[in-house]
């Protein structure tokens, strides 16, 4: 592993663009570590809930879109819902899984996968999710 | 910062210079311009400001008559409603001189020469920028002919 | 019309009679076809000249404030819009509701004499005859039908309180409110000069107030004038001179309008009496117009014990100036881009 | 004839560098009605002063104006210079050159032009200004304080102490308020009991305080020097002269169901009751909700068993109307509401507890007698998480955005006292930030970290599962990212502090105003912290804003140094720039008295001569002590019959022709 | 009583059962559900992003055809409810939202969020009642042992779902008191089931999901009913899932049984 020197910096475009589409204050957040806490998928994480904000705020875009954790949010809310500084982050992650599927050919859930899943019963409303998650 | 480049395009056109009449509540708004001195704000020197204690105390014959001695704008400053320092002050206020722009603006008056806003004596920020921003418009729509005293010379 | 004439003559003289009343005020007839002039009766005999025909134009509630200084109790018979009147000045502290008896009279309309001029109908008139929604106007040889919108006032035409809204005692009967108007009528002047262009609105009231002669003919009219020295008669302080300026006309008008804001009763007096028919009454419903959209519907003289829109407020009041913030401007609805 | 004499100042360079002050003297020699001008670099200055003083005398002059700073600045200064010189205060006026010219313009020319422009103002009012002089008004030498909490005892006391009377109301039962809660206080960890019974004694002991307990305010009106006040007194049911506060009607009371207020509900009490042991005074009331022969008739054991037959079933309610000179309130605080944090499961589970509830625990006078033990089961906890700012520095709907402030400091005392209680025992802390300014404080809470061993953790709670008998607390530590499971015993939840729910009452009652979260304002942020915008009314203590006792007490002996400055004075002088009403032209419609905050404004009847009789006509007439100067009225006054002294329609008119000149 | 409904894609599908017994109950208490004509998919989650219009526009059709009809829009399904409930805040609040959708669908008259959304369990407790359900129970669910589960959609955000206490809920629990159940609480029954994460992270969601089962196991639930197909489906594939020791079911089929009305079964 090795560890390289960063600067800080909040007013780069991607960021920005974040904001835009999640329409949500990254300032607003003082670091309470609450949605982290209360985060049910937690196990699927390698970047934690309020270290998303902290990237966000340090402006290191990069490292959270290539991060399983965007992907293992289930936007169940319960972060948002208990966030004592009024920070959606369910709508934060929605932005960073955006900014990458928007790239042409990054869509995360392959079409071939569908009758495999139809198979194990998985109800429809479940498929069509994971389609508006993973697929632009 | 804004306010800045806002006051020098302006100061750029020689021909006009406007003048603008601000009443101003003695516990806020006054006391607002007096924060916007001691903090170094610029804002252009066509706004004159005159000090009532409370932004009730304001008559609407004070503000035509203003304009009929050829003020180009005027401005009425009071504290942000909820804070009158005389408790329900402005809430008249709100009331007197709502009826009094659009009365004006209904009778031809251009909507931007005569402006209300609440300003505490902490917002020596908003002071600046509501004295600018008052100043621009009313400079785009030159001088005020409409109200004035074809006596009076200024 | 003829009917209850005699039935307020009845009424007038029992009440002089009883001493239920000190002075009858009500209306007698001049010299002119048209003129029928608010009078002050005492005496009982003097009733026979007391007059209630299509001519009855003038308000007589703002003649009470004639006996402001006394302590005689009067009986005054009221139309619609005078009890409206009636009601501002008792709001405004200027007569005392215990020292009036007020006699209803509902009202259907008053006749424009001008109206009659053009019409050619005042030759040799002698009486005017009301039957249902048309008026017989009799000569010495000949009787003439017409319809009474035709002759009527235009602020009669769309009277809103054609029956007293307070009264003691009611003579004849209600009248249907066929003039009643929904407020897109009564606010259709100003809406059409709100949708002009600011050019073309200060054209047209520099237009108008251009014409004013300050006579003050409307400021002595109106029943929320009751002040008892006029602002614009300070000699000391001079808010108004005496040039004929046009800033000086703009400002009288704008402050007259001002000044009744929340008080008008819109009865329409003041567009009557002048002489240069500047349309007033564009400037006061824009007022009127603009407290029910702010501060919710208030129609001044229906109840004195309520409070003047400007002598009070609201914490969460509206305004007309802070675009954006908390109480802002109403947005516009359904704006399609 | 106006003699205006003009004084100009260049205050150093800060308005000579921007305003010509050659070409304002020009110009003002020329202004009408000036009969001298002088400039001088520092006009507030001693020697400048004099100047004024001097010239006054020398050259006549009747009306001053001076051109510097702010009058919000100097304008006291220069009318004690005018009235030294034997001139009234009030024909004085200043031309704000520096804060609204020289200060804010660049252009030398524009500024310099400005500044001609406001001092033609400032000459036009002053050739209209008159002599007013302020009115006396007697002051009424007796306090009120409202809440008998630690602030409003301290006030109390200090007034008292001066030599005044104080009336101390308290709407509970006993003084004491939410220190007499408390178990140890910080940074010292002094017994609360111990340094607050004494002073609730002395309060109860002096000759100069009347407390008012069982009582609350009902309604004020009136000024500084002269409150008028009525004081509701609850009926107690119990004759306080007669009660010895023996104790009898408590322990024989069949009622023993009723949750104890005292005890955060902790504990029962019985339908007669005092509060707490110390309660002062010591003579319980009758909670008439519960109380069995209020509700269904039957009982009176009480009355049976009381040795002095001090129970009285028939006390009524009874309002006292008093007159104060100044007003201190010190109404207090509140714990917020859980209601809405279930995720804490504080309102489901007994063994989660507030930050009160635990100092009521390790209490020794407390429901357990001082054993720390669960309330679910009685047994000692062995691992206990406290979890700060529940509810504080929290903008949504649920909680409140400011800082508690007294939280970081009462949990470190907490995990200190449990540690200490149980030494085999684990404390963990759940915060966001640890704020410990104060003198002491950060050392205080260290000792909890390196002496006690108590488990910081910087992060949060997300939910507490409740399992078979533990409490499965799950949170994260954000300084390591490890995700942390506690198996608690029990949980003490630092719960946001609130303003007290009837505060906005109070204000509106009192004239004073409420910040957003409705703790009172100060009349100053910073230099005016004690005082609220309406004179003689004073603030101290958790009313105010969140506060800790050292800062709660400081303030209240401020508030009552505040209050003693009114009250030492045998006469108070008012603002002269009041209303006043030309009878000769007021038609009597009384729109003005409508709109007057203050009341000031009332109806009258002059005499006068009509039609060959004298008859009554009404007017509106003016309480000068009441008028405070808004001059709301005169505008609501269409024929301009009522006008405001020193800022008349002339003087302002005069102002805007002078500046459009 | 008329309600429009709208039934979205699963029920018509793979949990037929959960619209079956909601509708032969809703008759039977004497309501009437209308599924809407040509209703279209609402896309099974609320778009979070700002920038996303096309993806509301169902639901806002859905919610216009209420509109028209003067009618309270009634859901089954979770997914469905919680996007059609957003979009229809979002149309009363958002501006520019209401105004680009405006736009785009060319209605006869602007539509601004006037319709109300409600999910079934709503229906019942705030239209019928509660009390007046209990009084129509043919077949008491007596010492039946069932917990409820919530799952996220119904209860968050609580400012624009409106529908319970997002951290203490109580509703399902009323309504199988009041269908007579013996209600087993336990505190995992607000906490997320994993939802769409299956597809792609089952781990995750085994994880998730076990932790609600066992702990209904250990507060001695015997049922768990719930109102969504997805939350179903999850908990059914937990690893700790065994049908002898727990069973899971919608909570429309519980209510069916206590009516005693018939469903077919597949």
């Amino acid at each position: 592993m090795s560890r390289e020197k960063i600067t800080p910096d909040i007013t780069q475009k991607e960021t920005v663009k974040i904001s835009e589409i999640s329409e949500e204050n990254i300032l607003d957040c003082l670091q309470c570590s609450k949605c982290t806490a209360g985060c049910p998928a937690i196990h699927g994480m390698d970047i934690l809930p309020h270290q998303v904000i902290r990237l966000l705020q340090l402006g290191q875009v990069d490292k959270l879109l290539n991060s399983e954790t965007i992907w293992s949010c289930a936007s169940c809310f319960t972060c948002a819902s208990r966030c004592p500084r009024d920070v959606d982050i369910s709508k934060l992650m929605e932005a960073l899984r955006l900014m990458v599927i928007r790239v042409k050919g990054s869509n995360k859930l392959k079409v071939e996968k569908i009758p495999k899943l139809l198979q194990k019963n998985m109800p429809q409303q479940g498929i069509v999710s994971g389609f508006r998650k993973y697929v632009k | 910062m804004s306010v800045v480049a806002s006051s020098t395009s302006v100061k750029n056109v020689e021909e006009f210079e406007p003048l603008i009449v601000a009443f101003c509540c003695n516990w806020c708004s006054y006391a607002g311009a007096d924060l916007a001195g001691t903090s170094r704000l610029n804002y252009p020197a066509n706004i004159k400001i005159i000090r009532v204690p409370c932004s009730c105390r304001v008559n609407s014959n004070f503000v035509l008559r203003a304009f009929q001695r050829g003020a180009d704008g005027v401005i009425v400053a009071g504290c942000h409603p909820g804070d009158c320092h005389y408790m329900t002050g402005n809430y008249y206020t709100r009331r007197r001189f709502s009826l009094l722009k659009n009365l004006l603006e209904y009778v031809g008056i251009e909507e931007a020469r005569f402006k209300v806003d609440w300003i505490s004596a902490s917002e020596g920020n908003k002071f600046a920028y509501v004295m600018n921003d008052v100043l621009e418009k009313v400079h785009k729509l030159g001088p005020n002919r409409k109200l004035r005293d074809s006596r009076w010379k200024r | 019309m003829e009917k209850i004439r005699e039935e307020i003559k009845e009424k007038a003289r029992q009440a002089l009679a009883s001493k239920e009343v000190d002075v009858i005020l009500a209306w007698e007839k001049g010299e002119l076809w048209y003129d029928s002039y608010p009078a002050f009766f005492t005496k009982e005999k003097d009733i026979d000249s007391l007059v209630w025909d299509s001519f009855c134009v003038n308000n007589l509630s703002k003649y009470l404030l004639e006996y402001t200084m006394t302590d005689k109790k009067i009986g005054v018979f009221v139309k619609g819009c005078d009890a409206l009147a009636f009601n501002q000045l008792v709001q405004d502290n200027r007569v005392s509701r215990d020292k009036v008896v007020l006699y209803g009279l509902p009202c259907s309309g008053m006749v424009d004499p001008d109206k009659v001029r053009t019409k050619n109908l005042n030759q040799g008139l002698t009486e005017i005859k009301k039957s249902k929604d048309k008026l017989i106007f009799i000569t010495k040889d000949k009787e003439i039908t017409v319809p009474a919108h035709e002759v009527y006032y235009d602020k009669c035409l769309h009277c809103r309180y054609p029956n007293p809204v307070t009264y003691d005692q009611l003579v004849g009967e209600t009248v249907a409110a066929e003039g009643v108007l929904d407020d897109s009528v009564r606010f259709s002047g100003v809406k059409e000069l709100e949708e002009l262009s600011c050019e073309e609105r200060f054209e047209y009231w520099d237009g108008q107030f251009s014409k004013c002669i300050r006579c003050f003919a409307c400021r002595n009219v109106c029943p929320a004038c009751s002040c008892k020295q006029c602002t614009f008669d300070d000699s000391d302080l001079e808010v108004l001179g005496k040039a004929r300026e046009d800033s000086e006309d703009k400002f009288f008008h704008l402050i007259r309008a001002y000044h009744v804001a929340g008080r008008c009763i819109d009865c329409g007096e003041c567009s009557r009496v002048c002489p240069q028919d500047i349309s007033l009454e564009k400037l006061n419903r824009k007022l009127i117009k603009d407290i029910n959209e702010l501060y919710g519907e208030y129609q001044a003289g229906l109840d004195p014990s309520a409070k003047a829109p400007l002598g009070t407020y609201k914490l969460e009041d509206a305004d007309s100036f802070t675009v954006g913030e908390k109480g802002g401007k109403k947005r516009e609805k359904n704006s399609k881009r | 004839m106006q003699r205006v004499g003009v004084f100009i100042c260049w205050c150093g360079t800060n308005i000579s560098n921007t305003v010509n002050i050659d070409e304002v003297m020009t110009a003002v020699e020329n202004m009408p009605g000036v009969a001298y001008s002088k400039d001088y670099q520092y006009m507030c200055s001693e020697i400048g002063q004099n100047l004024v003083k001097d010239t006054i005398k020398e050259h006549n002059l009747n009306r001053i104006v001076v051109a510097s700073c702010s009058p919000r600045m100097h304008e006291s200064t220069f009318r004690k210079a005018a009235e030294a010189a034997g001139l009234n205060p009030y024909l004085l006026e200043i031309a704000n050159i520096r804060e609204h010219c020289s200060w804010v313009h660049k252009d030398k020319e524009a500024a310099t032009q400005k500044a001609i422009s406001l001092t033609r103002a400032a000459v036009a009012k002053a050739i209209l200004n008159d002599e007013l002089i302020p009115g006396e008004v007697g002051v009424e030498r007796r306090a009120l304080v409202i809440g008998g909490g630690i602030a409003g005892i301290q006030t109390a006391l200090d007034i008292a102490d001066a030599g005044y009377e104080v009336d101390l109301v308290e709407k509970t039962p006993s003084i004491g308020g939410k220190m007499a809660q408390l178990d140890k206080t910080f940074p010292t960890l002094d017994c609360s009991a111990c340094i607050l019974t004494p002073k609730m004694v002395d309060a109860s002991m002096s000759s100069k305080i009347n407390l008012y307990t069982y009582s609350e305010v009902e309604e004020v009106s009136g000024f500084v020097g002269n409150f008028e006040v009525a004081i509701r007194q609850k009926a107690r049911s119990v004759d306080m002269e007669k009660c010895t506060g023996c104790g009898i009607c408590l322990a024989k009371c069949p009622i023993k169901t009723a949750l104890s207020e005292f005890e955060e509900g902790l504990s029962n009490r019985p339908a007669i009751y005092t509060p707490f042991p110390q309660a002062v005074p010591n003579v319980p009331v009758i909670d008439r909700e519960t109380c069995m022969k209020f509700r269904t008739g039957r009982c009176g054991v009480c009355e049976k068993v009381c040795p002095t037959k001090a129970v009285d079933y028939d006390q009524k309610d009874q309002i006292l109307n008093k007159k104060y000179g100044a007003i201190i309130v010190t109404t207090g605080y509140d714990l917020i509401d859980l209601d809405y944090f279930g995720e804490y499961q504080y309102m489901d589970h007994p063994d989660v507890i507030t930050g009160l509830e635990f100092e009521r625990l390790v209490n020794a006078a407390g429901p357990t007698g001082g054993k720390l033990i669960r309330p679910s089961d009685k047994k000692k906890p062995k691992k206990v998480v406290f979890i700060q700012c529940v509810g504080s520095r929290d903008k949504s709907d649920r909680g409140k955005s400011y800082c508690s402030k007294i939280c970081c400091m009462y949990t470190a005392k907490h995990a200190m006292l449990l540690k200490d209680k149980y030494p085999d025992s684990e404390a963990y802390v759940f915060y966001i930030d640890v704020r410990t300014a104060g003198k002491g404080f950060e050392e205080f809470q260290r000792r909890a970290v390196e002496n006690y061993g108590v488990n910081y953790i910087k992060g949060m709670v997300g939910k507490i599962f409740p399992t078979n008998n533990k409490l499965q607390v799950n949170g994260v530590d954000s300084l390591s990212g490890e995700i942390l499971q506690i198996d608690a015993d029990m949980v003490v939840l630092a719960a946001a502090t609130k303003a007290k729910p009837e505060a906005d009452d109070v204000a509106r009652m009192l004239s004073i105003s409420t910040d957003s979260d409705s703790f009172f304002s100060e009349a100053h942020p910073k230099l005016r912290p004690v005082e609220t915008h309406c004179a003689g009314i004073y603030l101290a203590g958790a009313c105010q804003g969140p506060k800790d006792i050292p800062e709660t007490v400081a303030q209240a002996s401020a508030a009552a140094v505040k209050a003693i400055g009114v009250l030492s004075k045998s006469k108070l002088v008012n603002n002269p720039c009041v209303s006043e009403v030309d009878k000769s032209i007021c038609s009597g419609c009384l729109a003005c008295a409508d709109m007057c905050p203050y009341e000031a404004i009332s109806e009258k009847i002059v005499e006068e001569k009509a039609n060959g009789k004298i008859v009554g006509r009404r007017v509106a007439e003016v309480n000068e002590t009441l008028c405070q100067g808004c001059g709301g009225c005169t505008v609501t006054c269409r024929p301009g019959a009522i006008d405001l002294k020193g800022f008349s329609n002339k003087q302002i008119l005069a102002e805007v022709d002078a500046i459009c000149r | 009583m008329n309600y429009s409904y709208y039934p979205g894609c699963t029920l018509k599908t793979k949990a037929r059962d959960l619209e079956e017994s909601a509708l032969n109950s809703a008759q039977a208490l004497g309501v009437n559900l209308v599924e809407q004509e040509e209703w279209q998919c609402c896309g099974a989650v609320y778009p979070l992003a700002s920038d996303e219009i096309a993806t509301k526009l169902s639901s806002v059709r859905s919610l216009v055809a209420a509109h028209e009809k003067g009618e309270k829009l009634v859901t089954l399904c979770s997914a469905c409810h919680q996007v059609i409930k957003r979009v229809n805040h979002d149309m009363k609040t958002k501006e520019d939202i209401r105004d680009k959708v405006n736009n785009y669908l060319q209605l006869k008259e602007d539509y601004q969020g006037e319709s109300k959304v409600i999910h079934y369990l709503e229906l019942l407790r705030d239209d019928i009642g509660f009390e007046a359900l209990a009084k129509k129970v043919k077949v008491s669910l007596e010492g039946r042992k069932i917990a409820a589960y919530y799952g996220c959609l119904l209860l968050r955000p609580k400012e624009i779902m409106e529908f319970d206490d997002p951290e203490r809920p109580t509703v399902l629990e009323d309504f199988l008191e009041c269908l007579g159940a013996n209600v087993i609480n336990y505190p995992y029954k607000t906490e997320c089931c994993g939802g769409y994460l299956s597809i792609d992270k089952e781990k995750v969601v085994q994880k998730m999901v076990n932790n609600i089962i066992s702990s209904a196991l250990e507060q001695g639930a015997k049922e768990i009913v719930t109102a969504c197909p997805l939350c179903k489906y999850n908990l059914e594939n937990s690893s700790l899932y065994n049908k002898e020791d727990i069973s899971i079911s919608y909570f429309t089929e519980l209510l069916a049984e206590a009516l005693d009305v018939d469903v077919k079964e597949d």
